[in-house]
């Protein structure tokens, strides 16, 4: 199985997956009782007032055509209006997602600094102290609403002690770096203005832990797991049998081998992360996609739900793809394997 | 047939030695806690392996063999097990006592292994060439080029003909003949003493046995390294070793020159495992199975352990261990009935 | 789910129990877990019977009241006792999970296994479709689906079970992959198996252990699903007790009647935690890993 | 992790100086709940848009400030004078002159003809409030010319709410589409107000800085900026850090908990937002007066105001709150009797009976009401099975007079009396328009339809009066109770004005901070 | 002498690897014309080592593979034929007990009561060597030598004219593998099956059956009466099979070393597959080999009449 292989695969999954995951979603949201005209018009509005607006947005004509009318949008990069904005979809999400793949990308890693030695650490001494402590502590954070922890997080860190800020991607006076990815973090570092990245990162901490405390667990589990896969494999043996030691076996031998399946548990934990963003980023005002789809979920803003449903689906399969790229990169025996 | 349990036994390595032994265990005793208990993998196990010599360790599954191989380097699990008795000395070290410096620098240079399976006995996802200076450079102080140089000459010295190429390769993209060739390569790859090869062909055909046997028996020649070559086969103890221990449940229950041990046993049991081979029958006739099966280990065994299947047993064998004891030809074997009443 | 249970309970039923309950109380993990739980079910499923308060009695004019002995979890917003609420709402919150992870287990297993038998073309078709659904944010699946059926917390059930299943079929199918290349599943097919009978007889048995260690870690996590949809009026409908709608609901009064979000939150958390633990200490005992001794 | 805690505590150490800089002195800056959606002043409806659009903009005419409290009643803002025709349908107003938009052009009566042409043309939310065939002539530069269909004696109020902001005709220069600059006005703004948008980060903050050509006094303020915190004790806490210097929309225990924090103050005033059950009229068992007077009398809403609204209301016992003209003292206030209640139930044959309470959560008292109203009609023998749902839906429901029971809010658009009376109870508007009791009463419809086009108000006030009475005889909703408004704010932010008509919506202008 | 099974010019291959528009790259050509018929009361040796195609040809002659080419004849499916597996750990569900284990084959084609089965399965234990109380008991309480005990129950439940022995006592040790093939060679005798027993153990093959066919990359190299090919071995592959087999007796090593390694069978070499292992190679090696007949039923796939061995 070779790259172009994958490659091929995954865009021909990618085109069925956008048209499976807008056909799902359009039957499903156009199926919920409520009238988005109606809405946007007010409650006061008269009968005609509504039903001229809902000729305006094009939702008196039957369904298929509706979802036509989509799918022809879409295959030009069209993802339609919001109804509730007004604005281009893609313009709304342009504007959000970055700020919530900022978040997602930062919790993830801080999920990985603090999962993987836990992982390890579990796996190396099994069922001793650490393992029992780290498998306690990767239930609890598996097991802890996302929303409450935000909340004590803020009352404490921001409330209490005032080392961190609570709310927003930056200070009041401190202005966004210039637009490139519109993750502040990496812009402000490739424009070289680090006051600001400082301060963006700063903001980051709560939220990013916030989230990430979720995925600690769930990935020290995962290393874990195939940390005593390898440990159990001939070749550790064969390498403690060598005279190497116990730190360069562990390290340098089993770990990145542990570090290959779990790659795909990354994957899937993006997916996660982008559920888990939503809570996380009413709590800590960050002004990412989650409140975004909840609003429009709420205002039965069809156009801007797909839309974000169809851009976050591609962002899974992209990020499933690269990690199956990564697979092939890590794993020398990919490439023979048929 | 009689019983003689005499008090003129005397302990079957008994005979001093011209050198010092570069592995001599001695009365080893091993067992693992297991629930309620503790299974007694090894009992009174004595073992002794001089420079240059190729001694094989042959039983059937469960008879302690491998757990042996695994001691001798401490590498069990040390949470798992534990030793009730006895010593086991590796080129002089004292290896029940040794610290994990110390055993880093006994393995892999004094004393290497090798273990049954090639294919997962090398790590996957590293190159041939990383695998081997690394093993290299962990135990001399040499530069990555040199050690690269040594590691082809060694590959060279398996027989692999383009070992350039080979270090560039991965485990996975070679047959298991050369990947059993690299891993002896590996355990030569410091000059040791004493290379324990544990079932090392068990996963392969018979022609390449045969290689490679032959190149670990050859190499281990060349460099005047003992070999203790763990085995099911008697095929290949004979044609590969100088002197053999006969394994059954933990214990070792007959010693001696190889080919004395396999044309004259003394031991029931070595006897009926030679008998139940395919080929001492006519095509046909039914075979000499030995009736019943292992005993369990976590039991306490009084007498012998052969003693639920042995044809001989007698009230003694089944109430007292019998001891080692050595005939003329170097053979030493433990039990308490006569040679002659077997033949 | 019973059926799967009494067959994953057969461990118990064999010699080897002793030395299983051994491993067990060795392994302080489970041991927590399984006292959890034990804990859990008797105040869940028991207390409320002695209790005699009503969990729906409301008292304005004794609203967000502090812990007291009267209400030792304190009073909500309209007055409601709290410790009360609490241990009724552990009957749909625990319900609600245990049936929502057994229906989606089974059906994923089931589609996950004869996806995994069949292989070829139905099996490419099955994961496809899978990967689709998977590939919907489950927050925005869940939340459209559950609005779409109208807003009770039976549709909220559906709607969560319909996204739970193909995390099933992907482990079942995954499962079954390795399970088929056994050697039992070749005979069975050399002595005339069809593919339901492979399924049933062997399959499904085999792969049930790492499923039902799946099923008892997923629900701490469908109990919080369930508290999301609540908490946006598509769960739960009051004046039901229900944790997660409860935690929502005293979410905005967190800085200073912290007893109200706390204890509902605590009770998700122990529940979670106890499955968690338990689920975690299972597949660990069951590992194939920890037998193993060359 | 022990490692990692430490690291991550000693950097927070060192960074946290700057964690209490309090707001600069020239700097107002408010925490809001949600970001505004467009602030097209001629698209949106919503309060939560028009705290940007409003100050952006000016209309014809403003409400009355009167010892610092606003009033309910207009003076001309960009307007001098005006006149009407005596049938009620001609409008004729005259603009003052020096006032500019931000681009430096002048507001003349073609801006004015625009602004309402593109209102109409786009027929969104806010043109709701106008006359539909409304014609707007520019007579000369200084004079706009209404013509109504209908005589609408409400006009003038409607002229000082945020649609009827007036825009600058520049803006179609951005059109696309025909879309009438809609795209490009939901994110901009383009008025004659004493701020503009200056930038605006989605979902996190917006800035206004100074109109550079108002043509008023120069505003204190250097800039505003709006900060969107979603989570309410979030914004809380950042009001009390300092973070912030107004937090919008916070729940009644929040700010009741805000009492006594140093340096924060929270502002109550009366509001003209009214809490209130629609009792389904045309259908069983509510369309009976008896019914729905049994009710009335089994809900305890002096218990809901003082336990769900913590005081923070007063009761409200007809349409017409107190505070906007036509209120009437003289209703009696509906008495709280459960006994009665109890055997008007059994007497109706419904005890033991089942009614549905249909609700969203839309607004946090809502559920904690109909809990209330759950306990007292079960102690009146009747139960009442809540049916919870999201809002979009809940209101479908409205409109369709698919429940027996169901909750809403209501505040008027405009100041006029016209706001409840004639939404609430003209039978053409059933539904979600305002009827939602599904109240029918010709007689009703008559006084109603006539006080809209009287143009004297001591008449209309006679005919509204009137129809007052008759619609609390027949008991068509259960008016619970009209709100306060509370808004916590540092306590050094002067100049804030209340006014009920402009709820989140600043005069900027004139405010300041002191230091 | 009737004939159980008759396998003609039977060829197998599959896909290995697809390049990028998902066409085949390669196939792996495991059986190349295999031809085999097997006789009641008879044992055939399948003798060959890793990648010879052994294991293949049972999946054929059970019908879980279908051939690219060639015909089978006489009995088919699983009324008929009956498997023994390699791996008595894996071969046998670790959960259902022992009785059920041994009556798959019944139960799956026939509706009977459990009383029936349960008898019918503690007679087939005690037939096999194993105690009626053992058939409530699972797998994983059982010996190596024990489960394959059971294995054997199980194949001989739907009482089969043939046996598919795919390595029986290869994972198990000397003494055990005695005891089974004794079991083996008694219930042959009572139940007049036949046997066809794949295995890489050269002694095994020679003491157990009649006839033997070597194999080497999916071809049958050399065929013919056990006691006759093992006596005077005419393929140079046979040959060095019978010699790599380390045996008691011979003495020590001599360090002699052959070189020799298994082509890949994704590209068949053309001639005769073994020439490049083949000491004897030479003119005429290069064309295919037929399988041709010599004295006494001995079949063999060389051109070359080999000189006796010493």
């Amino acid at each position: 199985m070779n790259i172009l292989v994958v490659l091929r695969r995954r865009l021909m999954f990618l085109v069925l997956v956008i048209f499976g995951v807008s056909l799902i979603t359009f039957t499903i949201s156009h199926m919920i009782p409520g009238d988005p005209a109606r809405l946007l018009a007010g409650d006061r509005a008269s009968d005609e007032l509504v039903a001229q607006m809902r000729e305006n947005l094009g939702l008196d004509q039957p369904l298929y055509v509706q979802y036509g009318r989509y799918i022809a949008g879409l295959v030009q990069g069209d993802l339609g209006t919001s109804i509730r904005t007004g604005r281009p979809v893609l313009e709304d999400i342009v504007a959000y997602f970055p700020a919530t793949l900022e978040l997602v990308i930062v919790a993830l890693i801080f999920s990985i600094l603090v999962g993987v030695p836990l992982g390890v650490a579990s796996a190396v001494w099994r069922n001793g102290i650490i393992d029992q402590l780290a498998r306690t502590f990767a239930a609890i954070g598996i097991s802890t609403p996302a929303f409450w922890l935000g909340l004590l997080l803020l009352v404490a860190f921001y409330g209490r002690l005032g080392w961190f800020p609570g709310s927003g991607r930056l200070d009041a006076g401190i202005a966004p770096p210039p637009t490139i990815t519109g993750m502040y973090v990496f812009d402000s570092l490739v424009t070289g203005q680090f006051k600001t990245m400082i301060n963006a990162i700063w903001h980051l901490v709560l939220p990013a832990l916030c989230l990430g405390f979720v995925h600690v667990g769930v990935i020290a589990r995962q290393i874990r797991s195939a940390m005593l896969d390898q440990l159990s494999e001939d070749y550790v043996r064969t390498a403690r049998a060598s005279g190497l030691s116990k730190a360069r076996v562990i390290l340098i031998h089993a770990l990145p081998n542990a570090a290959i399946p779990s790659v795909t548990v990354l994957g899937l934990a993006f997916g996660d992360l982008l559920y888990g963003a939503v809570l996380t980023e009413t709590i800590f005002a960050w002004p990412g996609m989650g409140a975004y789809v909840v609003n429009s979920i709420q205002a039965l803003d069809f156009p801007a739900v797909m839309g974000f449903t169809v851009i976050v689906s591609m962002a899974y399969v992209l990020v499933n793809l690269a990690v199956d790229l990564a697979y092939i990169a890590l794993d020398p025996r990919i490439k023979e394997v048929g | 047939m009689k019983l003689q349990p005499s008090a003129q036994n005397r302990p079957a390595t008994a005979g001093p030695m011209s050198t010092t032994p570069v592995l001599s265990i001695r009365g080893l005793s091993l067992e693992f806690p297991v629930w309620q208990g503790a299974l007694h993998a090894l009992e009174d196990v004595t073992i002794e392996i001089n420079a240059g010599e190729i001694v094989g360790i042959v039983g059937e599954s469960g008879c302690g063999k491998s757990v042996t191989a695994m001691a001798t380097m401490r590498l069990l699990p040390e949470a798992a097990y534990k030793v009730t008795s006895g010593a086991l000395s590796l080129l002089g070290h004292d290896m029940l006592a040794a610290t994990e410096t110390e055993l880093r620098h006994i393995r892999g240079s004094g004393a290497a292994m090798i273990f049954q399976e090639p294919l997962t006995a090398l790590n996957p996802t590293r190159r041939i060439g990383t695998l081997m200076t690394e093993v290299i450079r962990a135990h001399r102080k040499i530069g990555k080029k040199e050690a690269q140089a040594h590691a082809v000459k060694l590959l060279k010295s398996m027989r692999i003909a383009d070992a350039e190429a080979v270090m560039n390769r991965y485990s996975f993209e070679l047959s298991g003949g050369m990947r059993q060739r690299i891993v002896i390569a590996l355990a030569f790859a410091n000059d040791p003493k004493i290379v324990i090869a544990d079932e090392p062909t068990t996963a392969l055909d018979v022609t390449v046995q045969r290689q490679v046997l032959t190149l670990l028996q050859n190499r281990a020649r060349d460099v005047g390294a003992a070999v203790m070559l763990i085995t099911h086969d008697l095929g290949v103890v004979s044609e590969y070793t100088d002197r053999v221990y006969v394994m059954y449940a933990g214990k070792v229950v007959e010693t001696g020159p190889t080919a004395s041990v396999l044309t004259k046993p003394c031991h029931p049991y070595t006897h009926a495992l030679l008998a139940a081979g395919p080929d001492q029958v006519a095509p046909g006739e039914a075979l000499a199975s030995i009736p019943g099966t292992l005993p369990d280990l976590r039991e306490d065994i009084p007498g012998c352990r052969f003693a639920d299947r042995c044809a001989y047993a007698q009230g003694l064998c089944r109430t007292t261990p019998p001891p080692m004891r050595q005939d003329a030809g170097g053979q030493s074997y433990a039990c308490w009935i006569e040679e002659e009443a077997q033949a | 789910m019973m059926a799967a249970m009494s067959q994953y309970l057969t461990v118990f039923k064999n010699p080897a129990f002793g030395r299983t309950w051994a491993r067990v109380r060795q392994s302080p993990v489970t041991v927590t877990g399984l006292v959890m739980l034990v804990v859990v079910v008797i105040l869940v499923g028991l207390l409320p019977f002695f209790l005699g308060t009503d969990p729906n009695a409301i008292n304005l004019r004794a609203r967000l009241s502090t812990p007291s002995w009267q209400h030792p979890f304190g009073t909500d917003e309209v007055g409601r006792d709290i410790f009360s609420r609490v241990m009724h709402g552990g009957r749909i919150s625990i319900g609600v999970a245990l049936f929502v992870v057994a229906v989606s287990a089974t059906i994923g297993t089931l589609i996950g296994g004869l996806s995994g038998i069949f292989g070829g073309k139905v099996d490419t078709l099955i994961m496809r479709l899978m990967d689709i659904v998977l590939a919907v944010p489950s927050l925005v699946l869940t939340m459209a689906l559950a609005a779409a059926l109208g807003p009770s917390l039976w549709n909220a059930m559906v709607a969560i079970t319909l996204v739970r299943i193909p995390t099933y079929v992907r482990l079942a199918r995954g499962q079954t992959l390795v399970v088929r290349e056994a050697g039992y599943i070749m005979a069975s097919r050399v002595f005339g198996a069809r593919s339901g009978q492979l399924l049933g007889l062997h399959v499904v048995p085999n792969i049930m252990s790492p499923i039902l260690v799946q099923a008892t870690l997923d629900i701490g996590a469908v109990i919080l699903m369930v508290a999301g949809l609540s908490f946006i009026g598509l769960g739960a409908q009051p004046p039901a007790a229900e944790w997660g709608a409860m935690v929502s609901a005293g979410r905005g009064y967190i800085l200073n009647q912290w007893w109200y979000s706390a204890f509902p939150g605590v009770a998700i958390l122990f529940t979670s935690i106890a499955f968690n633990l338990l689920g975690d200490g299972i597949r660990d005992l069951t590992d194939p890993r920890q037998k193993g001794r060359s | 992790m022990k490692h990692l805690t430490l690291t991550t505590c000693i950097t927070a150490a060192m960074l946290a100086t700057s964690a209490y800089a309090a707001t600069p002195a020239d700097t107002l800056v408010i925490g809001k709940a949600a970001d505004p959606q467009t602030i097209d002043p001629g698209v949106t409806i919503d309060n939560n848009d028009f705290t940007i659009a409003y100050p952006a903009y000016q209309r014809l005419v403003a409400y009355d400030v009167k010892d610092g409290k606003g009033q309910t009643t207009v003076s001309g803002q960009l307007a001098e004078s005006w006149t009407v025709s005596p049938d009620g349908k001609v409008w004729e107003f005259k603009l003052k002159p020096g006032n500019v938009f931000s681009d430096g052009s002048p507001v003349d009566a073609e801006a004015v003809r625009f602004s309402f042409e593109r209102l109409m043309t786009l027929a969104q939310g806010p043109s709701e409030a106008f006359p539909a065939g409304l014609a707007v002539e520019a007579v000369d530069p200084m004079t706009v010319r209404f013509t109504l269909p209908d005589p609408f004696t409400p006009f003038l109020y409607t002229l000082a709410n945020g649609g009827a902001a007036i825009v600058n005709p520049k803006v179609m220069e951005h059109e696309k589409d025909g879309d009438l600059g809609r795209g490009w006005l939901s994110a901009n703004t383009a008025g004659s107000g004493a701020y503009m948008l200056a930038n605006w980060e989605k979902g996190q903050s917006i800035k206004l800085v100074p109109n550079p050509h108002y043509g008023g006094e120069a505003p204190a303020l250097a800039s505003v900026e709006v900060r969107i915190v979603p989570d309410a004790s979030a914004r809380r806490l950042a009001l009390e850090a300092g973070d912030l210097d107004i937090a919008e929309s916070l729940p009644v225990d929040q700010t009741a908990a805000l009492e006594g924090v140093n340096g924060v103050e929270v502002q109550t005033n009366p509001s003209l937002l009214v809490t209130y059950l629609y009792m389904n009229n045309a259908k069983s068992p509510f369309d009976s007066v008896e019914a729905r007077k049994a009710l009335i009398a089994a809900v305890d809403k002096d218990a809901i105001i003082e336990g769900i609204m913590m005081g923070q209301a007063k009761p409200l016992n007809g349409p017409i709150p107190e505070g906007m003209w036509g209120y009437d003292a003289s209703i009696p206030a509906s008495e709280y009797d459960p006994a009665a209640a109890k055997a008007a139930f059994a007497d109706l044959g419904l005890s033991g009976k089942t009614v549905t309470f249909a609700l969203s959560e839309q607004d946090a008292a809502w559920p904690m009401i109909a809990l209330a109203v759950q306990a007292n009609l079960a102690a009146a023998g009747v139960n009442v099975k809540l049916e919870s749902s999201a809002n979009a839906s809940y209101r479908d429901r409205l409109g369709a007079g698919d429940f027996d029971i169901a909750i809403g809010n209501w505040s008027p658009d405009f100041a006029d009396p016209y706001m409840f009376m004639n939404y609430w109870f003209d039978s053409t508007k059933k539904g979600l328009s305002g009827n939602r009791s599904f109240y029918s009463n010709p007689k009703v419809d008559e006084l109603v339809r006539t006080a809209a086009t009287t143009t004297e108000q001591p008449e209309r006030e006679a005919l509204y009066q009137e129809a007052q009475k008759i619609v609390v005889d027949e008991a068509a909703y259960n008016y619970l109770f009209q709100r306060s408004s509370q808004l916590a704010m540092r306590d050094n932010v002067k100049g804030y004005v209340f006014n009920p008509m402009l709820e989140n919506i600043y005069d900027f202008a004139a405010m300041s901070k002191t230091q | 002498m009737s004939i159980a099974i008759e396998l003609t010019d039977i060829g197998v291959e599959f896909p290995v690897g697809r390049d990028w528009r998902g066409r085949v790259k390669s196939w792996a050509h495991a059986l190349n014309g295999v031809s085999l018929r097997i006789a009641r009361d008879r044992t055939l040796g399948i003798l060959g080592e890793s990648g010879c195609g052994k294991s293949t040809l049972a999946q054929v002659m059970t019908g879980l593979l279908a051939p690219s080419t060639g015909a089978i004849a006489g009995v088919s499916g699983a009324e008929r034929i009956s498997i023994v597996l390699q791996d008595p750990n894996s071969s046998l569900d670790p959960r259902m007990p022992i009785w059920r284990i041994v009556m798959e084959p019944v139960f799956l084609k026939q509706t009977r009561t459990r009383e029936d089965l349960r008898r019918e399965a503690t007679a087939l234990l005690v037939k096999v060597g194993l105690r009626p109380e053992h058939i409530d008991r699972y797998p994983h309480e059982f010996s190596g030598g024990q489960r394959q005990r059971i294995a054997i129950a199980r194949a001989l439940s739907s009482a089969p004219e043939i046996i598919i022995l795919d390595e029986p006592t290869s994972a198990l040790d000397v003494s055990v593998q005695a005891q089974i093939l004794n079991l083996l060679r008694d219930l042959q005798r009572e139940h007049r099956l036949a046997y066809v027993f794949i295995s890489h153990n050269v002694s095994v093959i020679r003491h157990f059956c009649d006839e033997v066919a070597v194999m080497y990359l999916g071809q049958i190299v050399e065929q013919g009466p056990s006691a006759k090919v093992f006596a005077t071995p005419a393929h140079p592959y046979t040959r060095l099979l019978l010699d790599a087999v380390p045996k008691i007796g011979r003495g020590r090593s001599t360090g002699q070393l052959d070189e020799t390694e298994l082509p890949s069978n994704r590209v068949l070499p053309a001639g005769c597959f073994f020439r490049s292992r083949c000491r004897f190679a030479g003119a005429g090696c290069e064309k295919p080999q037929p399988l041709r007949l010599l004295e006494g039923n001995h079949k063999l796939r060389c051109h070359k009449d080999l000189p006796a061995e010493a």
